[in-house]
């Protein structure tokens, strides 16, 4: 029979342990493929063009095709995610029919897997609209995707924002609209901007929502209507046909920058976020 | 003679708070282009929605809904059971659960309650880095390293199995484990710690008896969440689970999931082949439907 | 005179009745008090007056609130009866931007652009307020930067700067210290020399000190009004005098 | 100059990339490769939704529409493929096939140690599958309709690299892959006592072989038939032999 | 005798300090009120009695606080020091559980299981709470069904439940109507006579009803302590004096 403070003891223990397991697991992908990759990448692996001859192995195309995409997808998404959140939060009546009714089409959206949406694209935008396989079809593709995420994210940055603010607005007589533009928007903007880098985030992760729409051609897209490969996708492309070491090392390396762009979007999200609160509070 | 001062200043007044209608139409039409966004997800929902339902049709029509949802055998063009993909993706994610989320919550505790704040600071960003890697990278480490080592560990024929894919999905669905507990665990009021404390309970008996019953509802709203996020992955597991469109004889048995066969077959198929992968997309839909309405019910249940 | 005329008041939140039947005259150029036992309605009745409780969804009044003889509940332009009754709330709240920004800013909602004109404006606020000379240096620095008794009164110079009526206070001390709270009590004396002004204050020495007229409620029903000195000496009611001699509460 | 959009076979991206590149540095025109799978190609030229369809296997007849031209541009053989570590040399095409359907589930049936065998078959419509059923007849007729006969409980790759891996990786797999990616990572196994080796698919001694074929709809435009006609020109087919796939001609 | 006594005691939250040298003896079996301004180190105090503080970060504590002689901050089991120190908060704040198991919570928290044993306990501090009769027929229906003056004599009830010596309560009827508030004083006349009380109020009045001895904060500073009738009455120091006239505060 175990006394109180073993029991204690053994419980602490057990949360501890599961702590160090989720680190463990951590550090253990990372040291992992960092260790196998950061060897190979050097300025040109970043710097080169791709090309099947075998003259030139760098990843800069996928960088390129990466940023279109990331760009793309936040100008369609981020204007309509947050007008939708400022809707939801400002104008809408809360519990009424149609708050229900988009917000359960929120949930839904975020809740369809992404291989779903890459399904989807591929009919609606690669098919049916005769886009083809292009940066386009995939921009509009992964800003459905990210939608959710801006539209929950933004709103509860919105709702953040102390009721105090908005009576002293209404107090001296300023319009809603006003009261958004000169108070609501300002002190919500480092919340909206965090969900901007997540969606970043999630747009530099995916790989079958952007195959599926966006192709997997690896050179840099001239126009919005060519096909481009992402650096998510080049990886899986090239995990796919692992020959010899070479392709392992290459793999690697590419895994290891991928690694190293996500690990820069958190650190940017924390500094924005920082800089933000110390310039309005 | 004041009663008609008071007669004209009500008039006054009346006239310099009535309402003017120009200004009003700024503010219209802003609300209208608002309400217009706000559609936009809702026009998403119906089309995607649309063409899942008007693409999937023609497999129904041709199998059943019963012949597919419960056909054993997944042989295209002939035949187009999808149950062995169901249950490959019920128990990855059955499994990915009972391995991640007794992880994720007691680290959850751990963030909330005993770490000490200096190490919370280190471990929070590197648990929002976990989140962060893109699956392809868990699917690649997995093929190398997991697979391998459920062959070594269990000495089974091949390591591709659902328990690697569990393996895999475990580690994936701890972020959002962990996020959302945690936070649910840190809103717990803290008149509830105090109360328990003050009656000179141990910290560890207030977290088991105040703290996790009073989150209870934000760490089941984590676990929900994560198990969309483990039965919606696919490339991970496509590299990692041998995706075998037969029924799975156990854990230790490769198997393929919903979103495996839509992607392994996607770009092939035609007619009602491809038709039928849209299938699977309904089914994967109306898992993750069942899921949100739980957590709708769930929170109501808590808004209570 | 009166400002407000209020007739058959009742209030509800949902189910929840908050206000039963109000009759109340609020006069001109005087300091009105509303006291009374923590959720008895005071903040309510002060909200209806430039209908802020408007932002509150399931609030449902009966009954009339005339300002200056013009029903406010009729069709009115909610935006311009709240330039004419300025609010001041019971925590400072000033907005994220700084000081001058704060004080502008309701001209500048109502699409005043000219500088000379706001800057004026501005000042005459501040001056109002008895800030101007505290701040008149660093007017674009952030107005977090300021104490809580001169954020509070920087919250009065932002609504004297709409040239209001009406001044609206809820309970506009009880965040403050007692110097913070000393130097908002001397500004009262100034304040209702121009405009009416209804306080809410859970401090019945306060009401004492600064209030002409004293409003007494009690679980939503009004159960006495009068001159304050008559309130606190003389009142009517025995609930009244419970209260006040500190019975409950 | 123009774009080229060519997409079909997974195996015959490789040889395609270098073919494209190796054009559009001759010529300017670029050339597009996507590689997603073979009944992908055939539908992409009946559709017209890609200039040029490519498939790693015969294309019936049925399986085009009118105007689709189907064109060989190489050979290709498909080796049977264990680790390297695996003690057999040689099988049958029939012990192959009975692999495949499950009979076969031990090395020591075909001469091996006593391990079970992990077989590894590419996905349902990839033309290297459909070219390995067809020379092994691993056919089978349900409702009327011929479908793969290869046992559900083989293990599923989506690519060439995948099989490699898996076999490269586990001492107990067999797999199949396109002959031109054979290399050190895996055995290629003799199959009825022929090696696999491209000059035995030229001759025909090798039985496991099947042809790259390129597809072109009316719309096809002229430039990109070109492109068609450089690959089988002298130049097109030396490089189509360097990578290490039989030449059409 | 002298339940506490606190010498020289600074707090400091981070740098700001909150209790500047306080010297306080607190006596055993009778009632001691904390009062003063918001914000002047009532709370903070009573929390240093049950080492509540030690929750908050960057709290520093000088001086010494003595519990029947022996010193809090020294080699103590904070846990068996809150056991005999219970604490009653602002708010009600029950376990989301029911009556039973909140009554029962701090006895099965140190292990007691026999359920005769906890039947008993809870039926005593229950009725020591005077709220036995009220539940005695729903002792398992949940906590929160309860009214609020209910809620916050549960709370007693389970402190007393702990067999403490003292019983802290900060501000225990703030949040409760004048009947519920008038219930909770009439059961401290019980309290006082097996248990020490200190009990921190807003409430000048309540104060007078309830203490023995009242103790007056500003600022951190004790100002004045001594017999509740003379601090009232007869103030020593015009601090006292103008805060319980009502000049400021
Ligand atoms: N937004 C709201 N929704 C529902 N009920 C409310 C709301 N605001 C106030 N009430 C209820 O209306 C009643 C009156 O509240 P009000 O805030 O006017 O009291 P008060 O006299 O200002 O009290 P206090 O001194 O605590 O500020 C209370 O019972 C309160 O619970
Ligand atoms: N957790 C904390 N961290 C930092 N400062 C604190 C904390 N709690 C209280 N303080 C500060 O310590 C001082 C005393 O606070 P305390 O809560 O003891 O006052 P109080 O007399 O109980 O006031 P009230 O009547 O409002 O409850 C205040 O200045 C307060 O701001
Ligand atoms: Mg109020
Ligand atoms: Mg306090
Ligand atoms: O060449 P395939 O990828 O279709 O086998």
């Amino acid at each position: 029979m175990l006394t109180n403070d073993n029991k204690d003891k053994l419980l602490t223990g057990v949360i501890w342990s599961a702590a160090v397991l989720t680190m463990g697991f951590l550090v253990w992908i990372l040291f992992y493929i960092v260790s196998n990759g950061l060897a190979f990448v050097d300025w040109s692996f970043i710097t080169d063009n791709y090309t099947r001859t075998g003259d030139e192995e760098g990843i800069w195309p996928m960088i390129v095709a990466t940023v279109y995409i990331v760009l793309l997808s936040i100008a369609i998404a981020a204007p309509i995610g947050i007008m939708t959140a400022i809707y939801l939060t400002e104008y809408a009546k809360p519990g009424s029919k149609l708050v229900k009714l988009i917000r359960f089409c929120t949930e839904a959206l975020a809740g369809i897997p992404s291989i779903v949406y890459g399904l989807f694209g591929m009919t609606f935008f690669v098919v049916a609209l005769g886009l083809g396989f292009s940066v386009l079809s995939g921009g509009l593709t992964l800003a459905i995707l990210i939608l959710p995420v801006i539209i929950r994210t933004t709103e509860e940055a919105i709702i953040a924002v102390p009721l105090s603010y908005r009576e002293a607005s209404f107090g001296l007589g300023a319009s809603r609209l006003y009261t958004i533009w000169r108070v609501i928007l300002p002190a919500a903007m480092p919340g909206i901007v965090t969900s901007l880098i997540l969606s970043i985030g999630r747009i530099v992760g995916e790989s079958a929502p952007v195959f599926l729409t966006a192709g997997m051609v690896a050179r840099i897209p001239e126009s919005v209507f060519d096909s481009g490969r992402t650096l998510t996708v080049h990886l899986y492309m090239l995990t796919t046909e692992l020959y010899t070491q070479h392709d392992w090392d290459m793999a690697f390396a590419t895994a290891t920058v991928l690694v190293l762009v996500v690990l820069g979007i958190n650190l940017l999200t924390k500094l924005i976020s920082k800089k933000f609160s110390k310039a309005t509070y | 003679m004041s009663e008609v001062n008071a007669a004209l200043q009500a008039q006054e007044t009346k006239a310099a708070l009535a309402s003017s209608k120009r200004r009003d139409f700024v503010e219209h039409a802003f609300h209208a282009l608002f309400l217009l966004s706000a559609f936009i997800g809702v026009a998403s929902v119906i089309i995607i929605g649309f063409f899942l339902v008007k693409e999937s049709a023609a497999s129904f029509q041709e199998a059943g809904v019963t012949g597919m949802v419960f056909g054993m055998n997944w042989l295209p063009p002939a035949l187009y059971g999808i149950a062995p993909m169901i249950a490959g993706s019920l128990m990855a994610t059955a499994v990915a659960v009972v391995i991640g989320v007794p992880v994720g919550v007691l680290t959850a505790i751990f963030l909330a309650e005993i770490a000490p704040e200096r190490l919370v600071k280190v471990m929070r960003p590197a648990i929002e880095l976990l989140a962060g890697i893109p699956s392809v990278v868990y699917g690649f480490f997995g093929l190398v390293v997991i697979v391998p080592l459920i062959e070594d560990v269990f000495g089974v024929p091949s390591g591709a199995t659902i328990l690697a894919g569990a393996v895999v999905l475990a580690v994936m669905i701890l972020p959002t484990v962990i996020a959302v507990s945690e936070t649910s665990l840190r809103a717990v009021p803290r008149q509830y710690k105090e109360g328990s404390l003050a009656l000179g309970a141990s910290k560890i008996y207030t977290i088991f008896n105040v703290l996790v019953p009073a989150a209870r509802s934000g760490i089941l709203t984590g676990v929900i969440l994560g198990i969309a996020r483990a039965v919606g992955e696919t490339m991970a597991i496509i590299m990692v689970m041998g995706n075998t469109p037969a029924m799975p004889q156990g854990i230790l048995d490769s198997a393929r999931t919903l979103t495996a066969n839509i992607a392994l077959e996607m770009s092939y198929a035609t007619g009602v082949h491809a038709s039928a992968l849209y299938a699977s997309g309904v089914v994967l839909l109306v898992f993750v439907m069942l899921l949100n309405g739980t957590l709708m019910y769930l929170n109501r249940e808590k808004a209570k | 005179m009166n400002t407000f005329e209020i007739k058959d008041l009742d209030l509800y939140y949902g189910d929840n009745q908050a206000l039963k039947s109000i009759q109340l005259a609020i006069p001109q150029k005087q300091v009105t008090a509303f006291i009374g036992p923590s959720g008895c309605g005071k903040s309510t009745l002060l909200r209806v007056l430039n209908r802020m409780n408007d932002l509150i969804a399931g609030v449902r009044i009966d009954g009339s609130v005339k300002m200056d003889g013009a029903d406010i509940y009729a069709d009115v332009d909610v935006r311009k009866l709240r330039m004419r009754c300025g609010m001041v709330f019971q925590k400072p709240n000033p907005f994220p931007m700084s000081i001058y920004e704060n004080v502008a800013y309701g001209q500048k909602a109502q699409g005043v652009k000219d500088k000379k004109t706001l800057d004026k404006i501005v000042e005459d606020a501040l001056r109002g307020a008895a800030l101007w000379d505290e701040v008149k240096d660093r007017l674009h620095s952030h107005a977090f930067g300021l104490s809580g008794g001169q954020q509070q009164r920087l919250c009065i110079a932002r609504t004297i700067a709409m040239k209001p009526d009406v001044i609206l206070m809820d309970e506009p001390t009880s965040a403050l210290d007692p110097i913070a709270t000393a130097r908002i009590e001397e500004l009262m004396e100034d304040l209702r020399k121009e405009f009416t002004v209804v306080i809410v204050t859970h401090s019945m020495a306060q009401a004492r000190r600064i209030a002409d007229k004293t409003a007494f409620f009690l679980m939503g029903e009004l159960v006495e009004h009068g001159d304050t000195e008559q309130i606190f000496t003389a009142p009517q009611d025995k609930r009244t005098h419970g209260y006040i001699t500190g019975d409950f509460g | 100059g123009e774009t080229i959009t060519v997409s079909g076979s997974n195996s015959m991206t490789s040889l395609m990339e270098v073919l494209a590149e190796t054009y559009t540095n001759k010529t300017g025109n670029f050339v597009e490769v996507q590689g997603p799978g073979s009944s992908a190609g055939i539908r992409a030229a009946n559709q017209g939704t890609s200039h040029i369809g490519m498939a790693s296997r015969t294309v019936a007849d049925s399986e085009v529409e009118a105007g689709v031209e189907r064109i060989v541009i190489a050979n290709d053989g498909i080796a049977i493929v264990v680790h390297p570590s695996n003690k057999v040399e040689n099988l049958t095409t029939e012990q192959v096939a009975g692999i495949y359907r499950a009979e076969i589930t031990n090395w020591s049936e075909v001469g091996g140690e006593n391990a079970p065998i992990v077989a590894v078959t590419r996905d349902s419509a990839s033309g290297t599958r459909a070219g390995f059923e067809d020379v092994l007849s691993l056919k089978q007729t349900i409702n009327g309709m011929k479908v793969s006969a290869i046992s559900p409980r083989a293990q599923v790759a989506n690519g060439n690299g995948m099989v490699k891996t898996t076999s490269g990786q586990n001492p107990r797999a067999i797999g199949y892959i396109s002959l031109g990616t054979v290399d050190s990572s895996v055995k290629a196994l003799d199959v009825n006592g022929v090696d696999a080796l491209v000059a035995n698919v030229q001759n025909g001694s090798y039985p496991v072989a099947r042809s790259f074929v390129v597809m072109t709809g009316p719309k096809t435009p002229q430039y990109a038939k070109d492109f068609i006609d450089w690959i089988l020109s002298e130049e097109g087919q030396d490089i189509v032999a360097k990578k290490g796939y039989v030449p059409a001609k």
